[in-house]
């Protein structure tokens, strides 16, 4: 009954869709005007290459503050469901079940473990050069969150602690978070409005160019590795505990 | 010729529908909340879709700047910035989804809303 | 120009750009902060809110502002950043949002059982995407804070993570607002692929311009983005999310969800209306008109029958908040300055009154650990002025004259009357009884014991306390808030500058040519000027009858057994006819998104066949 | 004219991968798929001349996004283990 009514509904609704984008131009003649206005004028008035990350941190870097926002909540969010689990757990008995990496060869450990360089320098590379070719610092800063995971996929579960040690990633990640809404502040500070640049554009094509949009894209970097972390650290935590005690007990 | 070129200047549109009510109709029957948030996922992806194929530009390059100059013939770069804000809205979302599930597996020992109908009015 | 201009002209993304800063440093050292530093800076912050917004409404009465982010202004009428621009409406609700999280904070001072800062944080992202979502100019950007607010208020729903129950409510509610923000979305691309702009004036000026007869694409994203957003302001048949979130979410959280969060909705809805869509669909305005005003009254009486069945008392609220935002719909429905007005002061008077509410729900869960009607029975006896309090309350609700929401409601009766639309006053009447009726019940039976003292059929229903510290008092904080809340929502019929302000409020918000000018070009058109409209005694007349019914209501509710013979079979039958009603709120995540498919086909059916 | 043909053919990929992905019951092997389905549109976003976009998808889509939906399995499976142990103690 429910999936009749559901099933002529959603022909409704798929035709009603349909008959709105029968008004769009056909796909391959957008039309403008406001990405032909931003194409236009990105590189001489703001010395960045790639466009899309000179919207995403400077003509709508709002958007972005609120985005990164959202993750931050999100991570809270994350945070607060799955606390009280943690502190059920502590109560409970330990299990034998390791719910942890999953069995791998030593040759398969070697080889993820030897990923990390790689990724993180490939992460910060993507971090820096936002302005200037495809990335910046959301791509980055989730290529730099992986180092970690792989850390941990190789089974150094104390190296996985140490380089996940939560204050100073929760501090990252506030920092980036926070540092973000500071750049805008800024801005206000120096008698401009917010998040206007505030400081010298540099040489077009040079990795410290383009004012604030390579410090908020740094910052952005950050904050989502810091809080893809995060995340990971909590859903992880438990199944870490449990194999610590293996190990000790 | 002429009739790929039209059947590409649907296509996409065509797809973003589709795409969406695909995701509606998984969401509906789903009796799993992992294969909701998985549908939830292709439902967004939709407008994924639409937003890029309303930029798309033809024999139009990519907006980076580094290597052509200035005023060649680019694709739109708003849409694909508001995809990128897009995308990371629905991963964070998703992630939400996703750990509230697990807690009502922990707590009630299934994942089915069917069984779940706990709080009816 | 002076420093103090500069200062001035600074303020637009302050209570957006505070709040997140303040979050994130909380964040930063959530386990080492000590709790007092965490309360006193939240609750700080949401206070400097209050003062920047205020400050906001009192600047754009003189003249709406337009600030530009990154500085980028608009060069020959493209917008190239995102405007924050704001009329008395937006400002308006940003204050709102700003006084009831200072009310939350508040009523959770001390005693609420935190989990350390998260709940602060939470709140504090909650309230920027708030003002956020007020006060953008920006289409996309209006849909970022909208999923802001959205990610905040679904992690603090699942705040009480104990049974799967919040879990599976927070879950709904995630699911069903992220469905209708996606719509919400798909109708902004379908609008940029037609005008190539974000920027609501720029969008709007194009739509109009582009020919006088409305087309299929206008139609789909119009009602796109209008059912995205009254997914959020819990409008039939997409309400169905509101009532699981209410009945589970900590009761601070309740106070913003049915006194700001659902409105925000409508105001979203209205907002893409004035700016983007008046000047193209104007023409027909009243098909439009009638499409609207059926959701409108679907909700009302919806929300209106549920809430007289519920019986635990937080869902009993949340469907009272269904069944006013049916009301608030009707003046939305109207497309009309006047009845925008008498809607912005119902929408403050409501805020109050609702959230004073659930300001003694809370107390009452905080005493006895339970929110269920049958329950709670006789427990309040003792509590003879928060009873006094919350019966007033609820003739509040049901609109007594001549107090806030009354004065909403004959403003909205008067406007409906000129536009041949003056029988929706018995509707709005009628959610009133309902509403006011069931809450009255509900502080009969708990404060002064009356009624049948059923026992409580099935499993026990047990809540799960918030609060630490005694049972055996009410801390201060907590009837403080309640107390101020409810003089905030009487105080309000007696304002008369409210009055006058909130009509200028809307008269600035339907200026759609005025806005689209503000914000595009350098020269802005004068503002128009607003019109009076008395009330009448008729008016007064039918806000009495409305308490009336109400009070009627609640007594044959309490005392059924000892109706007449005729109506206790009418009763039975009545509550057998809304057991189909019941079945469909069935907290089956399934049934709720066929149903939101459901609405989005209808409106969009109704709306082709109505421009044909 | 072969990107055009590419574009063409990614769309429709993505057309029945949406499908086939709703239409997977098992989880498992939906996690799979939707990291299949990642690729694809990030391919799709590429021929699309969105580079910046693909990038994010493949990191986002491809490896975040099914990464999480595995722990939540595995969390899932431990917790339906614990609960048979505990019956059976019982």
């Amino acid at each position: 009954m429910r999936l009749i009514l559901f099933a002529v509904s959603l022909a409704g609704f798929a035709a009603f869709f349909a008959a709105g984008a029968r008004g769009l131009r056909p796909v391959g003649h957008y039309a403008g005007p406001y990405g032909d206005v931003l194409n236009a004028i990105s590189v001489p008035e703001r010395h960045a290459t790639d466009v899309v990350t000179a919207i995403n941190f400077d003509f709508r870097g709002f958007d972005t503050l609120g985005e990164e926002f959202i993750l931050f909540g999100s991570v809270m969010g994350v945070l607060l469901i799955l606390r009280q689990q943690h502190d059920e757990l502590r109560k409970e008995n330990p299990e034998e079940d390791p719910n942890g990496p999953p069995a791998a060869s030593d040759a398969m450990r070697a080889f993820t473990l030897a990923l990390v360089g790689p990724m993180v320098i490939f992460g910060l590379y993507i971090v820096f050069h936002g302005q200037l070719t495809p990335g910046g610092g959301f791509q980055g800063g989730l290529i730099l969150a992986t180092a970690p995971l792989m850390v941990y996929l190789s089974g150094k579960l104390d190296e996985f602690k140490a380089v996940t040690s939560p204050r100073l990633v929760e501090i990252a990640e506030a920092t980036g978070a926070g540092g973000f809404a500071l750049v805008g502040l800024a801005g206000l500070a120096a008698g401009k409005n917010f998040l206007e640049n505030i400081l010298p554009l540099g040489k077009t094509g040079s990795v410290f160019s383009s004012g604030t949009i390579f410090l908020i894209s740094v910052l952005t970097g950050i904050e989502v590795a810091a809080g893809i972390v995060l995340a990971m650290q909590s859903f992880l935590e438990h199944a870490l505990e449990i194999m610590q005690r293996g190990r000790n007990g | 010729m002429s009739g790929l070129e039209w059947l590409m200047g649907w296509m996409g549109y065509a797809v973003a529908i589709w795409v969406f009510a695909a995701g509606l109709y998984g969401i509906v029957t789903s009796r799993n909340w992992m294969h909701l948030a998985i549908c939830l996922a292709v439902m967004q992806s939709s407008t994924y879709v639409l937003l890029l194929s309303i930029g798309y530009r033809t024999g139009g390059a990519a907006p980076v700047f580094a290597d052509i100059p200035v005023g060649a013939r680019a694709v739109d770069p708003v849409v694909q910035a508001l995809t990128l804000t897009d995308i990371v809205v629905e991963a964070t979302v998703l992630a939400l989804v996703v750990v509230l599930a697990v807690q009502i597996h922990k707590h009630s020992g299934t994942l089915d809303p069917d069984k779940l109908r706990e709080l009816e009015g | 120009m002076g420093r103090a201009v500069t200062l001035t002209h600074q303020i637009p993304p302050l209570p957006i750009a505070f709040p997140l800063l303040v979050a994130a440093f909380l964040a930063a050292g959530r386990d080492f902060w000590p709790r007092r530093l965490t309360e006193s800076l939240a609750l700080g912050t949401s206070i400097l809110n209050v003062i920047l917004t205020a400050r906001l409404l009192e600047l754009s009465f003189a003249q709406p502002i337009v600030y530009w982010m990154g500085g980028w202004r608009p060069r020959g009428g493209v917008a190239l950043g995102i405007s924050l621009t704001i009329d008395p409406v937006g400002a308006g609700a940003a204050l709102l949002a700003s006084l009831l999280v200072v009310a939350a904070f508040v009523f959770s001072f001390k005693y609420f059982e935190s989990v350390g800062t998260l709940f602060h944080v939470l709140m504090l992202v909650f309230l920027a995407g708030m003002c956020g979502f007020s006060l953008s100019g920006d289409m996309f950007n209006l849909f970022v804070w909208f999923e802001l607010m959205g990610a905040a208020a679904y992690a603090l729903c699942g705040y009480k993570t104990e049974d799967p129950k919040p879990l599976q409510g927070a879950l709904n509610f995630a699911v069903t607002n992220t469905v209708g923000a996606f719509l919400a979305l798909t109708g902004v691309a379908l609008l940029y692929g037609r005008t190539g702009a974000l920027n609501m004036a720029q969008i709007g000026r194009a739509m109009s311009s582009a020919g006088h007869s409305p087309d299929a694409l206008a139609l789909t994203a119009f009602a796109f983005i209008t059912c995205g957003f009254l997914v959020k302001a819990a409008v039939a048949p997409f309400h169905f999310w509101l009532d699981d979130a209410h009945a589970v979410a900590p009761t601070p959280v309740c106070m913003l969800f049915s006194g700001v969060m659902v409105e925000l909705g409508l105001y979203g809805a209205l907002r893409v209306y004035w700016t983007v869509f008046a000047g193209l669909l104007g023409s027909h305005q009243a098909p439009l008109r009638g499409i609207l005003m059926g959701f409108a009254l679907l909700t009302a009486i919806v929300g209106g029958v549920m809430c007289f069945a519920q019986r635990n008392l937080k869902r009993l609220l949340a469907f009272s908040t269904v069944s006013h935002v049916g009301i608030m719909m009707m003046g939305v429905a109207l497309l009309k300055a006047s009845a925008l007005g008498a809607i912005a002061i119902y929408v403050l008077a409501h805020g109050a009154v609702k959230a004073a509410l659930f300001c003694y729900s809370g107390i009452l869960l905080h005493r006895f650990s339970a929110v269920d009607e049958m329950e709670l029975h006789g427990h309040g006896r003792a509590m003879p002025a928060t009873g006094a309090l919350f019966g007033f309350s609820a003739l509040l609700l049901a609109s007594l004259p001549p107090f806030g929401l009354f004065t909403g409601e004959a403003l909205l009766g008067e406007t409906a009357k000129r536009s041949g639309y003056g029988w929706i006053a018995l509707v709005a009447s009628l959610a009133a009884a309902l509403t006011g009726g069931a809450v009255l019940r509900v502080g009969a039976r708990v404060f002064l014991g009356w009624g049948d003292k059923r026992k409580v059929e099935g499993k026990k229903i047990k809540e799960e306390r918030e609060t630490s510290g005694g049972q055996t008092r009410t801390p201060a904080v907590m009837s403080g808030t309640a107390a101020v809340l409810v003089f905030a929502a009487l105080a309000i019929g007696f304002v008369p500058q409210l009055k006058v302000g909130a009509r200028k409020a809307a008269v600035d918000m339907t200026d759609t040519a005025g806005y689209q000018s503000r914000v595009l070009d350098r020269t802005p058109l004068p503002p128009p000027a607003p019109v009076r409209t008395p009330v009448e005694a008729g008016e007064f007349a039918r806000g009495l009858a409305t308490v009336l019914a109400a009070v009627a209501l609640a007594a044959a509710a309490l005392f059924q057994r000892r109706l007449p013979r005729a109506a206790r079979a009418a009763s039975r039958s009545l509550s057998a006819g809304i057991e189909p009603l019941r079945k469909l709120h069935s907290g089956h995540i399934g049934d709720y998104i066929a149903w939101l498919t459901v609405g989005v086909a209808a409106m969009g059916g109704l709306l082709t066949l109505a421009f044909r | 004219m072969i990107l055009l043909l590419i574009q063409l053919w990614a769309l429709l990929l993505l057309a029945a991968a949406a499908l086939a992905l709703v239409l997977t019951r098992a989880p498992r092997d939906q996690t799979i798929g939707l990291s299949f389905y990642g690729l694809l549109l990030a391919l799709m976003f590429f021929v699309f001349q969105a580079p910046d976009v693909a990038l994010s998808q493949i990191v986002v889509g491809a490896v975040a996004l099914p990464m999480l939906i595995m722990l939540g399995l595995a969390e899932v499976r431990r917790h339906t283990r614990e609960r048979e142990r505990e019956n059976k103690k019982k």
